[in-house]
């Protein structure tokens, strides 16, 4: 319908940026060499991975290059330091703690300890989007040995108070592994600072390929692996290494580091325009969390009553912008996003947000775009709802 | 997840929608909670359908469903509209992603309550009633789902 | 030393193929979508994805396209598989049957099944390098659920009888996976023929990059999956899909398979050249599972006495020529491997192995450089070692 | 795995490589078994080691930490000599890498052996024993391994 394209979905996946891509490919055809081979093709694809660990260190902030462990992807990383860390040392029982709004990456293996013997604690976060240090104070056991809380949720771009969280958690002898997918690179991420054991990153999400990722484990903290093998990455994630995910990985962090005090400020301008120019000119839309203390700059979710989000995302696709609805990316299903529902967020007005992800390649003009597009598509889906003249009723009752 | 052209061409240009104001017969089902809802007001003339509009607050097959329905009821008997089943309304938009199937039981179990709903205002025995799964209090309509999460 | 540089370690990893690199580049900068998203570039991202597996699925002969899941690597494939079959449908407890020369991403969680409650059975290969269907027969219980057996083995390069293991597999009720890291694109792989319900894959091994792989697991087989989270993959394998890695295997998949009339016949060509050469230059070496019925067009697998695995490796390396010993790549330790001593191989023999694997690129004027190289070596290594003597007394005393 | 210069410089040019035909004292540790043999043999000139040459079956550490355990013996008395410990040889080399620590072990034993064997010889006490690691019948050379296993 239209030639324009405006891709508003960053914190679903990023492009690879080209500068990424050409460092990445010697190690493709050229360095091509297993990193475990003595050999020199073996040695200088060693020497290259070690480059990598040592630069994604020095940028999180780790004591040591082999706090990093390079994996497949967000997911794996999560897995990894849910089941690793809960069952180190042969540990087959024990109370965990997962915040309510985890990413099923760790909501999942969470769940399946839970059918193995742990148990497992959903730690709801206050209608603001955070996890409270209270609420986790009142959680906290003697038998916790493991507390997950997301550094950014990926739907509503909340930030969480981690260091507080952490130093909760190591009070009561448990450890604090962070979902650090959204946040690392587009805020200030420092393992020392956050002081947690553990932490999971995605490439994807920071201008690396996808199928990269990387996990931080706190020196001397003790894991079970999850992908075992032939004990690559010092036994702890067996596979043979992606020397070129690595170095992409490593170069995307580094990018985003170096851009960050410009790109940062800019990307929350444009963030604010956008949640101004939409609250502005949607009729009883309303801002996702919006009394966050903290929040990224580049996430805005949206509730907008009386229209689904599919529905609005499809006609927004028609016209070329890519963003996404309910829970993120559960495209395929009408299920409501467990995010939106454990901030307190109405079913029905669950099934109408709207999440909008912005990044590197986003201009002023792309989010005006979208706000002009928005409007006649939430008008004519309003207009074909067959209750939404009984709901406006009941939202203007409520704002008496 | 990809949605045929028929359904594409059905979500962008819905037909049939609206509300017939001095409508003889009308069926709603669904609700917000459930992130689907329909309303099928229809004109019944010499027992078949007349003219029929829809209203549907849904997904992409949702609406796409809404809008087929609507097409394949209008001139039908009364008898005929409350027989087409969920799977003749997806094989008419030329199939739908399997998350999506329980999507067409909401346009006909919506024809099938404005069916009813004229025949009782007559006075006349409902001849769907039994059928409409929107009906039984253990209806899920997201059973089915097979979706992905977040990312 | 030299400028000379002569890779012969193609079982170790293969460079990507630049056609692959070609093919999978859009994917990266240009076609990111994710493939989850509804919006136009996540739909592409889709039809990438799904064209990619349709064409792995023809090329491995499986009956829909949903059988072929992509994994990271192979050794995510053989997690997935033996621990995801085994535990299928909250299973605790059976009898497993592993080959005793398996790959150690299938030897090691079966040893961790075995600590949870599953009894796990190593079944030795016979000295010519291959798992016996007899002894297959013998092994199977009542109670097995699952059963492994490679299909080449990645050291001593023997090709196993898949298709009769698979049949006695499921006369007792079993079901059967087989690691095909090492044959995929090599020899025929085709899972019908082959009858197995699941098959491992690497892309690394294919001239694909790193980080690439894919599991076949046969319709209607039920398994727990192993990365978890998202539902991606059809709920088998969780994580944002490595669309651009897709594209990279299945591309380089139909390259080994449209290669393979020519190539496979070269490679043949130039490894018994190799292996004639070889034993006809140095005295008292012997060619591992020589009398393999079947076997990999690409491997040669010797053992040199009275000479050190890493030691000729090193010297070799100086050379420009890389090659691999032992335990192949368990470069960092003198643990001999655990694939020579199954079929026999003595202790100390077992440290002076020599695995050479042609591929591609491979040349005969590399052959005769490695095989010229490779003479004064051994003789060196031979002269420093103390107990060369006596071993070439004990060896003309065997010999009589 | 990666080593350093000064091994790889030992390794592939091992400085006293050979047997002393006449040698007063010779020492031989490890097995073709666990992949590592080595074999010292000594001149002793007034107690000092005059003259001392090696030969070893092994990985390159292994070779590479006997040549160098050569040059540092060479010269000092029987006592300076049997004291070289591991870390010393592996300082000397620029590092080991960890899974290759054990490696050293090999050549300070195999000196050691070559000490006692000429004091035994000449009727004294044998300095060394009771410090040679491969004497211990439990000695696992691989016991600090901490390698990958196979691609
Ligand atoms: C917070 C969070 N955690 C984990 C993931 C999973 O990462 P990946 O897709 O790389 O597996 C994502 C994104 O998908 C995410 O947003
Ligand atoms: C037979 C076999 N299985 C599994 C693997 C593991 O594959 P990857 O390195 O892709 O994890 C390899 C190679 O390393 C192999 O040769």
């Amino acid at each position: 319908m239209t030639e324009r394209s405006v891709y508003l979905d960053y914190a679903a996946t990023t492009p690879a940026d080209q500068r990424v891509v050409d460092a990445m490919l010697p190690y493709l055809t050229e360095h091509y060499g297993n990193a475990n081979s003595m050999y020199r093709l073996g040695r200088d694809a060693s020497r290259a991975l070690e480059d990598a660990r040592e630069r994604v260190a020095r940028a999180i902030g780790a004591a040591r290059p082999d706090e990093v462990i390079f994996t497949s992807c967000g997911t794996e990383s999560d897995n990894t330091a849910i089941i690793g860390l809960a069952t180190a040392a042969g540990r087959t029982s024990g109370h965990i703690i997962v915040s309510a709004f985890e990413h099923h990456a760790v909501l999942e293996p969470a769940w399946r300890l839970g059918k193995q013997g742990f148990e497992v604690t959903e730690l709801p976060p206050r209608p603001d989007g955070t996890v409270h240090p209270d609420d986790l104070a009142a959680a906290l056991r003697d038998d916790t040995v493991l507390v997950s809380v997301m550094h950014g949720n990926n739907e509503i771009g909340t930030v969480q108070p981690i260091a507080e969280l952490a130093t909760l958690a190591h009070e009561r002898g448990a450890l604090l592994h962070t979902d650090a997918a959204q946040t690392l690179g587009k805020i200030d991420f420092d393992v020392a600072a956050l002081g947690v054991d553990a932490a999971s990153f995605s490439g994807h999400k920071i201008y690396a390929p996808k199928g990269t990722g990387a996990l931080y484990l706190k020196g001397g903290t003790r894991m079970t692996p999850y992908l075992i093998g032939g004990g690559q990455e010092s036994k702890r994630r067996s596979g043979t290494q992606n020397v070129a995910g690595a170095v992409a990985f490593a170069t995307a962090l580094e990018l985003m580091d170096a851009e960050r005090p410009a790109e940062g400020p800019r990307l929350a301008a444009l963030r604010d325009r956008l949640v101004d120019g939409l609250l502005g000119r949607i009729e009883y839309a309303q801002l996702n969390a919006a009394d966050a203390p903290v929040r990224l700059p580049h996430i805005a979710n949206f509730v907008i009553p009386g229209v689904e989000g599919e529905a609005m995302l499809l006609h927004l696709d028609a016209a070329g912008i890519a963003v996404s609805t309910g829970s993120a990316c559960s495209s395929g299903s009408l299920k409501p996003s467990h995010v939106l529902l454990s901030i307190g967020c109405p079913v029905e007005f669950a099934h109408g947000s709207l999440r909008v992800s912005l990044g590197r390649y986003t201009t002023e003009a792309d989010v005006d775009y979208l706000l002009e597009t928005l409007v006649p598509v939430v008008d004519r889906l309003r207009q074909m709802n067959p209750l939404y003249e009984k709901m406006v009723a009941g939202l203007a009752g409520a704002a008496d | 997840m990809i949605y045929s052209d028929k359904v594409m061409d059905h979500f962008g240009n819905p037909r049939n929608v609206g509300v017939i104001a001095d409508a003889d017969g009308v069926g709603e089902v669904g609700n917000p909670v459930c992130g689907d809802v329909m309303k099928i007001t229809i004109k019944v003339d010499d027992d078949r359908i007349g003219d029929i509009k829809f209203q549907t607050l849904g997904c992409g097959a949702a609406i796409a469903t809404s809008s087929i329905v609507t097409e394949m009821a209008k001139g039908m008997t009364l008898a005929e509209a409350v027989a087409i089943t969920k799977s003749q309304v997806a094989e008419e938009l030329g199939g739908l992603p399997p998350a999506k199937m329980h999507c067409s039981v909401l346009a006909t179990d919506g024809l099938k309550k404005a069916v009813d709903d004229y025949l009782v205002r007559h006075g006349r025995e409902p001849i769907a009633v039994g059928t409409i799964a929107h009906d039984d209090p253990d209806f899920d309509p997201h059973a089915e789902d097979d979706g992905e999460h977040a990312h």
